[in-house]
């Protein structure tokens, strides 16, 4: 078992980067998550392991640190909040267009705009469809403790090596600001240029060798017969991750009638809406995807087919309830879903929740 | 003696390097990206650090730089070369990284990207190729067009009260105190191309050396953005890029000492 | 056994430490913990807070809108987090600065002149402990054995020599907790 | 003093007609085509052959590295 | 009847911003969309309607200063293609956040990253799900003709003025490259401050007068309980847009059994796939969505009560299926919605749609 | 004589200016902006052009500056105020247009705006308060955080290699044509507020009289992320500061004249 | 009547403004048209090519695989375009420069020395005005009545003058028409 | 020479303690309150009115504009 330790969840963003033998951090300071970098500048990283560190002059920037990087083959990334993230779409875009494996942090604050520092869900849709032009996917991974800010840092980087694309963990200000028990993994030492091709190929820009003709990184492709192709590969490469790596977890569906979906921080309320729902009487279970993308459709669908209806639970105006939507309809039942959130940086109660619950779907 | 005898291996004096590949530059005929491209590959194999170097090549004419020289590239989003390049170097503290970028690119949207990549002293080499026009996207003004000169989005002369100023990014850059050596060249006739290379050679040895960063900046021609053939359009530099755009060094060395940088106590 | 509590007060207090302190005491003894601050620019030489949860079991929000206990080190706090103490439950409140005390009847209220006894103990920086240990007095929720180490935990090693200060504090703390209001 | 005679070998299908090379030489060797190549340049090439010196000014200045130069003393 | 002209896409969204009493473009160069600057600088409206053209040093650049002069009240604009676009996500959002009027047009080209320079869609969820962070909408006109461009730049700012919201003409390389004959509107004035405030109200900052209080353009507000005011207040507005906005045109759905739904360039060659499939007995008919936001829901709706299925035609990955989904399933029919499109820059050839309706819907 | 006679409206020479507001600032104790945001009022006061003033605050520690001064605003986002300036101040010919932004925002996330709205000499007032820190966001290295000084992300000290150059930008833009008036001042006490108060009121007049870009940086303190009481940290500005950023103007005047910035021929 | 053109050659050719003219032309008739060029930076010193479509019902799509006529002026256009007339359809070309002239069957092909009629008539830029007159000879589609309206049309005030030569470089091109291969 | 008196009025809820002014008074008129405010801030208040000058400077350098200053000739 590894270290127990009370951090918060940025904290514990930096903490796991240097165990899982990250190469670099490149950021810029936002509220509220400059936890992340100020930690890895306190740790000293550098010394310990050799990870870099470094404060860039703007989100643009850090993102095409980012991209440079991770072009080289080295595991980096990146961390913000959403109007950082916002300045990154280019960035993001290009990464995603140029197949690189890096792994970058959104810690949620409410907009638009300038907004407030307070938590939100808002980004899911910039998350999940694409903030940045062009068809791309992100692998997109939500945290609903601060042990999984802590787990999610390494599997977020083993998804974008596998897929040689860009991951994100999407938190917000109360996971990112909130100390929780949380055991640290353990050190994985940083893995060498000769070990990245071994593993993953030889792509990386790390120095023509004889051996081999030079790497360019680039997403530029002036044939649109070659682009094209290009775009089918990403395409091919994002239906595998829908077969393989949807992740998700279900409390108390086996007999409910009712399902609440949340991911995050709202989905910790969400437990404790069943609890008081079930002592109701109200037979209600709560899914919590767990990958925004690939989203978990089929254990949505297969519900679909059991259950009398969905709220989706959201720190937003609603945006995942297309996506239950979608994957509801997938089983051609016509299960009402509706929606059910809270804005501006507040998060529903728990009690909130059930009354929704109780007017939207059981009264109606 | 007769052209076939003189023309033996023996009697080479220049040749294409090898670095260069095979494929024809997609450059306009007499265009100034062909010649600097050329020099960057000689001083890389005249180094021997091909295995080394990395470039980065921008949004503009040369995003296609990858396709012409034998090293590991990555081509880099409109203005962030620097920003890419920083990213490369740091993780990667024994290569050589290179960018190669235009006006437009390294001048006006890449602003912030340049000066900070430059201040922080980032061991990279900077080529810098001020051509006063955006050439990629069919002649539009860049940051160095000169006032009254005629270009897509100036089509009577780029007028101050409208477009501004031309800006002399190169002079500002010299002051930043990252930077080991900073000069401007151009590479329009047999000397001054040769001595472009003798001054991107010493910028490619700076790296090697980590001395800071190292720009190069090459004045030069889009004939085709100008609308001009390339010999009327090397004139047209010299006469007005010239007296705005003055050659030389304006700053060989090392980056600065630290110590008038720190907080005294 | 769910505890909410609301620490509130000055930025230079020491609020967010003896947040941190606590919970790692919960955390010691194997329960459950939240710490959640506010954050951001409203702390920009106002007032900083945080609320702790130490629970038995899972918890789900960090961020609540009432209390099993306040405690509350000045007046802002007092405007702002009195009324968030659910029935029954308990106010702490260090009296210095405070010109309206606390009035609610259906809550326990207790006082401690924490800037007082900091004082006293020769050390002002210890008044967080003594607020610490006033509260550990009217509702002993861990084991000062898990106070102890949660302090080794949550002290950077450099300053683990001021522990048995601390544990003074919060003993001076204990001894001074004055009731105000009980139900 | 030894007399040094140079040629020059231009790539014709590489070769832009751009006529850099034809204002660099300073011995007038180069002119450019009438002819044009594949691509519709007129190509440069060695108008007065013996004038060369073999002093690479032409390669040097050329945009598109079509130019090979050989030299030898006499 | 105005004047006809032979021009590009991208000339007619110049001559029509001079025409609409437009006040300032501020851009940036990019493919396939610098046309729009060239023209206005060419035809220095400055001297005739006192419009001013700046090009700017970057997208991100212009967007603010179109942030800038938008708060001030004026009429103005910018556009780009798609990497420019997500440069200005943040903007973009900012300027949702502010509630400011403005015109965004965004000539489509092939991504992620560089990309390509030829004709796309790819950047349909990008402009209809909000690109930049928090839940906001652009209001989204897709022409599918150059005498389109010209008329949806008075329209796109009617809307934008009407809603105080930015909107957007998402276009393609093929439109703005393309020419056709089109009829310019009339020359209208351009509004003065008083105008704007006897029609609009004085929200701008057009300097404080002793009768009115100051005003602020800001997206920022600290107070959660406030901030998600606003964001209703924004629901508020796009609930408005969703039942007062929506525009679209059918092509022969009367008798249709299939539906085509497809806007901008591939609807025009929807158009001919319609013709030729009826050549063939299919009976098909187009539905042209002209607001992507708001999306015709209703049409869609209404005739998935009828038909036999829907064919999304897109020059993407699949990106507005999900709305055409989202929309037929609100009818509770489980009619099949399927998708078809190109990448890369390709434009599908009305034989395939036609090709690929037959296989996915019909022959399925 | 007794206090009581002493204050008597007729007896009173200082009160706070009328175009501050009754809010009270969120600022940190002693904080400088709280002194600059009184001397811009007063200014405007003084040139009676409230209803022609427009202000840009930024994201930073002032972006509530909105809330202070009595005339028409807009918040802008980070780094960008000047490019919102310009947006405002060209289809706004006859008001005065100014920025009002901190070190973060004008010298590194808006190099490049700040950069190319003085060289375009778009005709706005820019106040830089440069504070050597992020302050708003909790105390983070700003570009202008001295080598060996202690913030958030430099918990250790700046550190050379790490960290870059502290930027003196102010130096740079002062070499930018489109500028007419480029200072630095303080306003730590009474007689550098007062010298403080006559930069900004020329950069205004300035702005009336259309004569390019004015520039006033407030050499500033942010006691908060210094971690030191307000009396120290003034302290600590002039021993570490003023050595680094010296006091004065660097370019009084007018933008250039074009000439030198044309084509020949 | 739908005529589906491609015109593609050098970029100094004029080969955009034939484009153009012609379907200004097509336009002063009353006829739907449209004109796309190849753009971007593929054309860096090599070829250029406009789509012009001409057609008396609504135009889809702009873009097109295959064309009822090309009028190919280089090389490299000739080895990209001649595939793609539809069988039945013109293909027209100007010799100078063309190193593998055109050989299918399938198709009408025609000849007209553009650039040596353009010199002989003492202006070597109404290259483009001789070919399209050649094209009208191969093509009437549009009347001649309409030609110089589209050339008032898309030339610029300033270039009006100018409208009589390219008229008579257009009736050159209409008169040294060369059928190569007509089925 | 006429003598010229002065005092100040301090906004004691508006003022932050930093304790600015009392540094600038050039007579050492101010002092920070050994209360504090509703805010917790000890403010400043003159501790030795008699020697104010109304100078103004204090004013001049508080950075929430909590002094008001009178100054009379006598
Ligand atoms: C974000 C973004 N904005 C704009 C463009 C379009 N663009 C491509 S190259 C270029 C400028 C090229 O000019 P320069 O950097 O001077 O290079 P040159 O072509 O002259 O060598 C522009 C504006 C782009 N690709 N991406
Ligand atoms: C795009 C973006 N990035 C980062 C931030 C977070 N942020 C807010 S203010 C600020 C810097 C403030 O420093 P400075 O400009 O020096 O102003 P000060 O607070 O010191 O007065 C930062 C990084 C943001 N709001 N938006
Ligand atoms: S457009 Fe200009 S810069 Fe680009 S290849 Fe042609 S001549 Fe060179
Ligand atoms: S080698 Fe020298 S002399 Fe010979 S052709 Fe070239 S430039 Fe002329
Ligand atoms: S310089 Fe090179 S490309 Fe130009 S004409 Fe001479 S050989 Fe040809
Ligand atoms: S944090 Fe610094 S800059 Fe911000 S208000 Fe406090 S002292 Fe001022
Ligand atoms: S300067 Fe102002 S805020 Fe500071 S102590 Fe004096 S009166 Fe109070
Ligand atoms: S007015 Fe002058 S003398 Fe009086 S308190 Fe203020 S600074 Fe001191
Ligand atoms: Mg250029
Ligand atoms: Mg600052």
């Amino acid at each position: 078992m590894g270290e127990l330790r009370l951090m918060k969840g940025n904290e514990v963003i930096a903490e796991a980067a240097i165990r899982c033998g990250c190469d670099g951090y490149f950021g810029y300071p936002i509220t509220p998550q400059s936890e992340v970098m100020e930690t890895l500048m306190d740790r000293e990283p550098w010394d310990e392991t050799g990870m870099v560190v470094l404060q860039a002059e703007s989100e643009v920037a850090s993102i095409n640190m980012v991209y440079g990087a991770a072009g080289s083959g080295k595991k980096v990334m990146t961390s913000s909040s959403s109007p950082g993230i916002s300045l990154m779409a280019e960035g993001i875009s290009y990464i995603a267009g140029a197949e690189l494996p890096c792994l970058i942090v959104n810690v949620q604050r409410g907009g638009p705009g300038l907004g407030t520092i307070q938590p939100s869900q808002a980004d899911y849709f910039q998350s999940t469809k694409g903030g940045g032009h062009g068809d791309y996917r992100l692998i997109v991974l939500a945290p609903s403790s601060v042990q999984e800010m802590n787990d999610f840092v390494d599997l977020g980087f083993e998804l974008a090596y596998k897929y040689r694309n860009p991951a994100m963990i999407l938190t917000d200000g109360a996971i990112g600001q909130m100390m929780e028990k949380v055991e640290l993994s353990d050190y994985k030492p940083r893995m060498t240029a000769e070990e990245i091709e071994a593993k993953y190929g030889s792509w990386a820009t790390n120095g023509k060798k004889a051996n081999r003709e030079y790497n360019v990184i680039t997403s530029l492709e002036m044939d649109s017969a070659k682009m094209e192709s290009n775009n089918r590969r990403f395409q091919e490469k994002y239906k595998q991750m829908e077969e393989e790596e949807v992740r998700y977890e279900m409390f108390q569906c086996e007999d409910a009638e009712y399902i609440l979906v949340a991911f995050g921080s709202s989905a910790r309320i969400c437990q404790k809406s069943v609890d008081l729902a079930r002592a109701k009487g109200l037979k209600v279970g709560l899914l919590r995807p767990i990958t925004l993308y690939p989203f978990p459709k089929k254990p949505i669908a297969e519900l679909a087919t059991k259950v009398k209806g969905f709220l989706t639970v959201e720190m937003n105006a609603g945006q995942m309830v297309e996506d239950v939507k979608l994957a509801a309809g997938c089983s051609n039942s016509s299960v009402p879903v509706e929606y059910f959130g809270r804005m501006g940086g507040i998060i529903p109660t728990p009690g909130e929740v059930v009354e929704a619950l109780e007017q939207k779907l059981i009264e109606a | 003696m007769d052209i076939k005898d003189i023309i033996k291996p023996e009697n080479l004096v220049y040749e294409k390097p090898k670095l260069l590949t095979d494929k024809t530059m997609h450059y306009c005929p007499g265009c100034t990206h062909g010649v600097v491209h050329r020099l960057v590959a000689e001083v890389i194999e005249d180094l021997n650090i091909q295995e080394k170097t990395i470039g980065v090549s921008p949004v503009g004419c040369s995003v296609f730089a990858y396709n012409y020289i034998d090293i590991d590239w990555q081509e880099a989003a409109h203005g962030r070369a620097p920003a890419v390049a920083t990213g490369i170097a740091r993780v990667n503290e024994d290569k050589v990284v290179f960018t190669y970028q235009g006006d437009g690119d390294l001048a006006s949207i890449g602003t912030a990207e340049i000066m900070h990549a430059c201040n922080r002293g980032e061991n990279i080499v900077v080529i810098f190729i001020n051509n006063a026009i955006y050439g990629m996207t069919g002649g539009q003004m860049a940051p160095t067009t000169l006032l009254g000169q005629v270009t897509a989005t100036t089509p009577c002369g780029r007028d101050l009260d409208r477009n501004g100023y031309p800006l002399k990014i190169t002079e500002l850059i010299a002051q930043l105190p990252g930077t080991a050596y900073v000069t401007r060249q151009s590479a329009h006739t047999p000397a001054t191309a040769r001595k472009c290379r003798k001054a991107i050679k010493k910028a490619f040895q700076n790296a090697l050396d980590k001395k800071g960063t190292s720009f190069v900046e090459v004045v030069s021609t889009c004939n085709s953005g100008w609308r001009l053939n390339p010999v009327d359009a090397n004139k047209w530099m010299e006469e007005n890029m010239f007296p705005f755009f003055p050659m030389g060094d304006m700053k060989d060395g090392e980056r600065d000492a630290p110590d008038a940088y720190f907080k005294k106590n | 056994m769910t505890e909410e509590i609301i620490i509130a007060g000055f930025g230079g207090q020491g609020v967010l430490s003896m947040g941190k302190i606590l919970a790692y005491s919960g955390v010691m003894q194997d329960q459950e913990v939240t710490w959640f601050p506010s954050y951001g620019p409203e702390m920009r030489g106002g007032t900083a807070n945080v609320s702790v949860i130490i629970s038995d079991t899972r918890i789900s929000s960090p961020i609540l809108h009432e209390f099993d206990t306040a405690i509350i080190l000045n007046q802002q706090s007092m405007d702002k987090f009195e009324k968030t103490v659910k029935p029954g439950g308990v106010l702490l409140y260090d009296p210095n600065g405070i010109v309206n005390p606390p009035s609610r009847k259906d809550i326990n209220i207790y006082k401690i002149e924490g800037t007082k006894i900091a004082a006293d103990l020769g050390n002002v920086k210890t008044f967080n402990m003594v607020v610490l240990g006033a509260y550990l007095k009217a509702k002993p929720i861990v084991a000062m054995e898990s106070i102890r180490k949660g302090l080794e935990k949550s002290l950077p090693e450099r300053h683990h020599k001021l522990i048995p200060l601390n544990l003074e504090a919060i003993q001076a703390g204990q001894e001074k907790l004055e009731a105000v209001n009980e139900i | 003093m030894a007399k040094v005679v140079g040629a020059v070998v231009v790539d014709t299908e590489e070769c832009k007609g751009c006529g850099l090379c034809v204002v660099a030489c300073p011995q007038q060797v180069l002119g450019q085509n009438k002819q044009v190549n594949s691509r519709g340049y007129h190509y440069s090439f060695m108008e007065n052959p013996e004038a060369c010196i073999g002093c690479s000014n032409c390669a040097v200045v050329c945009p598109d590295t079509c130019i090979t130069v050989y030299r030898v003393k006499i």
